[in-house]
């Protein structure tokens, strides 16, 4: 892991980061890694692409906001955490949910992260998730896994992230927020307040942006002026660092180097991992999104995808073969050209497992709708 | 312009594109402000069209930053313009809230009267929809306890036209309830007026359905509610009047209470948290001012003091219903 | 710990700092956030010595940031930790507005159980001192309308001590409304207990006078007008019985039908605007569920629907006064 | 004035301020400017030094927020506007409101500013204020002399400077709006928000950093982590800079600067202006913050009086002599040791006329506390 200065190098990163495949590769990640890195890219990938499937279907109510071409972000992120960090995903976050801690084993009881059959009784509604149906699935969380549950109100976890990392200092744990953001709700007012209050107390927050291009139907330029995002980082002192959103070990990389940074005691920082997003701000937007959206713009925003570029860097490396890399030939495709015979096994076998819980799972009696607004004084 | 060709049947989404065409057509003075408002035409499509016709200088589509949103607009108001603002939903209001309520509210007042705020800030609202705890809430009592706001919540395209161009001429801030449920409900389109002929003037209600036995006072999309249960009453030889408020800030009390002189009875119905509600607010008023017209205690059909859940059972279980209303009816009319 | 030597007489301010201190010796897991109440000790002095005493780990004079400190209050508690935050006036509460409501007032709905969020947000209210706008309000009926907050307002030392203990103690957020033109008054110092036997528990209302001819419900400063109003009302053959809510959610209904049953008539009062006020709830609940017990029109005598104005004219022409109290009470009893 | 691009320059510039009173003086500023800047000091001085004696005499309510030592940042940043511009100003920059367009005559009834008498009539509490004593003096405004009214609520007036520019803007005016806050309010949400609108749509919104070193009792390592705040604009991409509050013409020039920039249509910047605060934080906390205060600390930040410095400047330009610097010695003196004499006639003259009128001027009657909380429609 880098021992640089974070803050001193955001220049040097930049310039790096533009060289995309061509980084040295971190020494830390084994080849065994990779594999686990592209399974999971496959495993978010998958499990976007079944919820579109089953939105489509009518079988889900809500809004799904997919998370298609941007999955590096999530799984690059989370692969350098530890079980005792905390996180706070938002509505485009879903996978974040399972992917937290599985390098702990994916159906490890004991991770710190969501089963894959509480994430999906979350999604289909049913009492087998951690918030028995009481919030919509893209704003809920566990404590227990140590992920906070938002709010609809973008930014609005990040003071929370500020609270658990504080409470774990004074208890002597060096523990560690990443907060998800989109590039559009660094607008809101307590996104500032946050990272300033974090700053101020060193506190080891690191809020993760995941540049989509785009807010709903509005463009990055008029949610703030900044050619990099990163760079709203100087304002506050701290360490900007630019990840390519696409390139899972680039991700790793720079939220390692952000995360051993806090850790260390010195504090904040931001990571702005550039994308792109796929599809409509949520499956009821994509048909406007078609036409509010320039169609080179998408095109080109899609034409790098996480799985095929990570599968580039395998060949490299000598960590898959050309012919293995051929055989769940996913990247670029869309969920609608895409089956489960597209998908390694184990991703559709772990996934099948979570909706037959889910569907299995009932949906929660009327009468729980009036419990738990206080809870009862002992 | 040509909003809608066929004038036959208007939904009430269509209605309030109208009314604003129709306000920022006449007066330029007028400036939209808001996320996705412009370019998107709106999370619902509620300003679809209007950026394009106006410009970027008069439809702004705003970073997500809704207390900047509202104090902008404000400014926007201090120096010769009248704004229109969009909450993507109305619960988001809460992250503007010190500048609705500090800043915008008591701008005439703490003037003395020199300047005052055009302004309307609206927004989709409501539950029933499994929109859940943040995309449900009715947030209106907030608002209510909050002087210098008026506070307008129309349940049909026809109020929806004619009360939002009246907000949008008023000459202080307005916040403006729509009912997401209602943007695109079919059953309820119905002709609208063109021009100033839609006008629906602020404070004062409207009575959906006369009757004798029982004043049922509502508004919002509960309206369609009490009038089902109306029909169940009726079923049981009861005649409940249903008075739609349309404006809670300033309340119609007269409408009320003239009802109040027929019926002798009330049930003060609506879908948000019962607790410091505005159907309190209604309860209280009768209560005072009306005594001797109860012939039955008043009664309130709220939200329980929960938020709004997400899965369907749950949210049905907290949110008043035909059922709980008619019972409720019921129950007040044999007293 | 010696706080203060002479336990005679305690004033309001130190009977809340005792309460503090007491809980924070206790148990180590408080944590105090706010502006400027560590190094200079609040505002006020509520907090003075705590972060002397507690160190800077455990009394953080936060950035002006209120949104940030519910929120990282918030977080705190998530994670084991109990919060005080002080409001430097409750005021500027609205600037965190969304963090209460939405985030903390929730989580434990939210989570069906799984956390909730131990937090007293404290801070100085209430007009009658000249503060205007924004160093006068009461904004409780905001906190009231959304579910998943307690809410207290106590009236003299042993209560603000008592209470305030058990809202530190409670697993639940409280809102807790200090009232600031009490802080220091002489005429209301009284003993106070130490330790577990101050407790007073959230939820029970107290009767603060006796009386069979009218019921005079109110909360916080006004309880004294309305015990002055009943020195009139003595004078005129009334007797009236003033009951002290102290807590407002959850609501002590009992007490106030208790009483009613004795009075059967109704005044409520307090000082925050009339329109969707706590007085309304109050009027409203016993409409509903004491109808039979009202012998007269009940009535609400609350700020007039403007802010608090600053010149002293003004400001006491829009709140309730002992004469506008007497007045409606007698006009109540004389019905 | 400077036609360099302010962004490229703070670095630039804040070696320039450390260097102090050496620098080269703006060309465009005459004898006779300086002058007026010096009796402005003055009243503002005066202004502020009557009302701590009126206060304590008890004959004020309210709060007294003092300006002492912070003067040459009112006076130097109000003195390049023009009458079209905006100001927002806060608690502490009660000056403002008479100082604003002060240059088109002290007692022009058409000046684009508050008249003397307008300005007491609000610290009294009279009718014959704007705001008909509705809302306390610090908090208030008067929209027809393009100076907002502050609620209380810290950085909420942001987000209304860059409303009034913009409807300018859109009538083809080219105003610009200055607004007031300290070090401590940048922390708000708000503060954030309003910055980014502005740099997103180029608004000619100057942020004016009154940077005194506390907020209140907090001092300002608490409230933000950068050495010089002036940082923070680096996070928009826009210019930040630094002026040395205590020196009337370095304000004057970076106001000036960023003024001109904002007018030509490159948009906000922010100004900081390093000072500090003489007294408590209001007349209320003079006892306590001498407790919270280091003494040595307080000393230093008092030691650097805007009038002395001004004098200096004026002398060593020929434009004031050693006797007349020494008629009315000031500057070092805290409000107990001066009295009307030590001030210039016309400046004592100029307050009595206020304070006379405000006496003179009724307390509203009680019924207008109902009054005006809506516009009747017409
Ligand atoms: C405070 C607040 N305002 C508005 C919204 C409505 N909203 C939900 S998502 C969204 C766009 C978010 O864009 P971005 O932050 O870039 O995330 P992305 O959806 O692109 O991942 C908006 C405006 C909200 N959830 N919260
Ligand atoms: C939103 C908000 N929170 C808290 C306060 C209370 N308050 C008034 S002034 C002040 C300190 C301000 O410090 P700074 O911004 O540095 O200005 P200074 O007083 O030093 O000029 C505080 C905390 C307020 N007015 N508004
Ligand atoms: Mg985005
Ligand atoms: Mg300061």
């Amino acid at each position: 892991m880098a021992k640089t200065d974070p803050a001193r190098t955001t220049k040097e990163r930049q310039s790096k980061a533009e060289k995309g495949a061509a980084d040295p590769l971190p020494a830390s990640l084994t080849k065994s890694d990779y594999q686990e890195l592209l399974l999971q890219l496959y495993l978010a990938r998958y499990f976007d692409v079944r919820l579109i499937k089953e939105k489509k279907r009518g079988r889900l109510r809500g809004t799904l906001y997919s998370s298609h071409n941007q999955e590096a972000i999530l799984v690059g992120s989370l692969f350098g955490l530890r079980p005792t960090d905390w996180i706070s995903p938002i509505h485009r976050d879903m996978p974040a949910f399972f992917l937290k801690d599985m390098r702990a084993g994916w159906s490890n009881p004991n991770r710190s992260g969501m089963s894959i059959e509480e994430v999906c009784g979350q999604v289909w509604g049913k009492v087998g998730s951690p918030g028995r149906a009481r919030d919509n699935w893209s704003h809920i969380g566990s404590t227990k896994h140590k992920i906070i549950h938002s709010t609809s109100m973008l930014a609005g976890t990040i003071p929370a992230a500020c609270g658990v990392v504080l409470a774990d200092r004074l208890d002597g744990k060096d523990s560690v927020a990443l907060t998800f953001n989109g590039e559009g709700s660094t607008a809101q007012g307590v996104f500032h307040e946050a990272i300033n209050f974090a700053s101020v107390h060193k506190l080891p927050v690191v809020t993760i942006v995941e540049n989509n291009q785009w807010a709903f139907g509005t463009p990055a330029h008029l949610e703030y002026a900044l050619e990099d995002f990163a760079r709203r980082a100087d304002g506050y002192g701290i360490p900007g660092l630019i990840a390519d959103g696409q390139d899972v070990i680039d991700v790793y990389e720079k939220v390692s180097e952000a995360v051993a940074w806090a850790r260390s005691g010195k504090g904040p920082s931001i990571v702005e991992c550039k994308s792109f997003r796929a599809y409509g701000h949520g499956d009821h937007d994509d048909d406007r999104a078609a036409k509010y959206r320039p169609k080179d713009e998408v095109k080109a925003g899609r034409s790098r995808d996480p799985i095929g570029i990570m599968k580039e860097k395998m060949i490299e490396l000598g960590y898959l073969s050309q012919k293995e890399a051929e055989k769940y030939p996913v990247e670029g495709k869309g969920a609608n050209d895409l089956t489960d015979e597209d998908f390694p096994k184990q991703v559709v076998e772990y996934l099948a497992k979570g909706v037959e819980f889910a569907i299995a799972s009932p949906v929660p009696p009327p009468e729980e709708g009036a419990m738990w607004v206080f809870r009862e004084v002992e | 312009m040509a909003l809608i060709e066929n004038t036959e049947k208007v939904n009430y989404l269509n209605a309030l594109r109208e009314a604003i065409f129709e306000e920022f057509e006449l007066n330029e003075n007028f400036i939209a402000i808001g996320e996705d408002i412009g370019l998107l035409g709106g999370a619902f499509g509620v300003t679809d069209g209007l950026q394009a016709r106006f410009g970027t200088d008069r439809v702004y589509d705003a970073p997500i930053s809704e207390a900047t949103i509202v104090g902008t607009a404000c400014g926007l108001c201090l120096n010769g313009k009248r704004a229109m603002v969009e909450m993507q939903f109305i619960d988001f209001i809460s992250c503007g809230f010190d500048q609705i309520v500090n800043m915008v509210a008591t701008y005439h007042y703490r003037t003395a009267g020199e300047v005052s705020i055009p302004m309307v800030i609206r927004g989709p609202a409501g539950a029933y929809g499994g929109g859940a705890l943040y995309h449900s809430q009715m947030n209106e009592a907030w608002f209510a306890n909050s002087p210098g706001l008026k506070i307008v919540c129309p349940s049909t395209p026809a109020d929806a036209k004619g009360l939002l161009k009246s907000a949008l001429r008023d000459p202080n801030p307005v916040i403006f309830y729509e009912i997401k449920e209602l943007y695109r409900k079919r059953q309820i389109e119905e002709p609208v007026e063109r021009g100033d002929a839609s006008l629906v003037p602020l404070g004062k209600a409207k009575v959906r359905r006369e009757g004798s036995d029982v004043t049922i006072v509502t508004y919002g999309q509960n309206v369609y509610h009490c009038l089902d249960a109306a029909n169940n009453l009726k079923a049981e030889g009861f005649e409940a009047e249903v008075i739609d408020l349309r404006t809670l800030v300033p309340l119609d009390k007269q409408t009320v209470i003239e009802s109040m002189t027929k019926t002798n009875r009330l049930v003060v119905v609506n879908e948000a948290p019962r607790t410091c509600g505005f159907a309190g607010e209604v309860l209280a008023n009768v209560a005072e001012e009306a005594f001797e017209l109860l012939d039955a205690p008043p009664v309130r059909i709220s939200r329980m003091d929960t938020p709004v859940p997400w899965a369907k059972p749950l949210e049905m279980h907290v949110l008043p219903s035909v059922e709980s209303i008619t019972e409720a009816a019921l129950r007040t009319c044999r007293y």
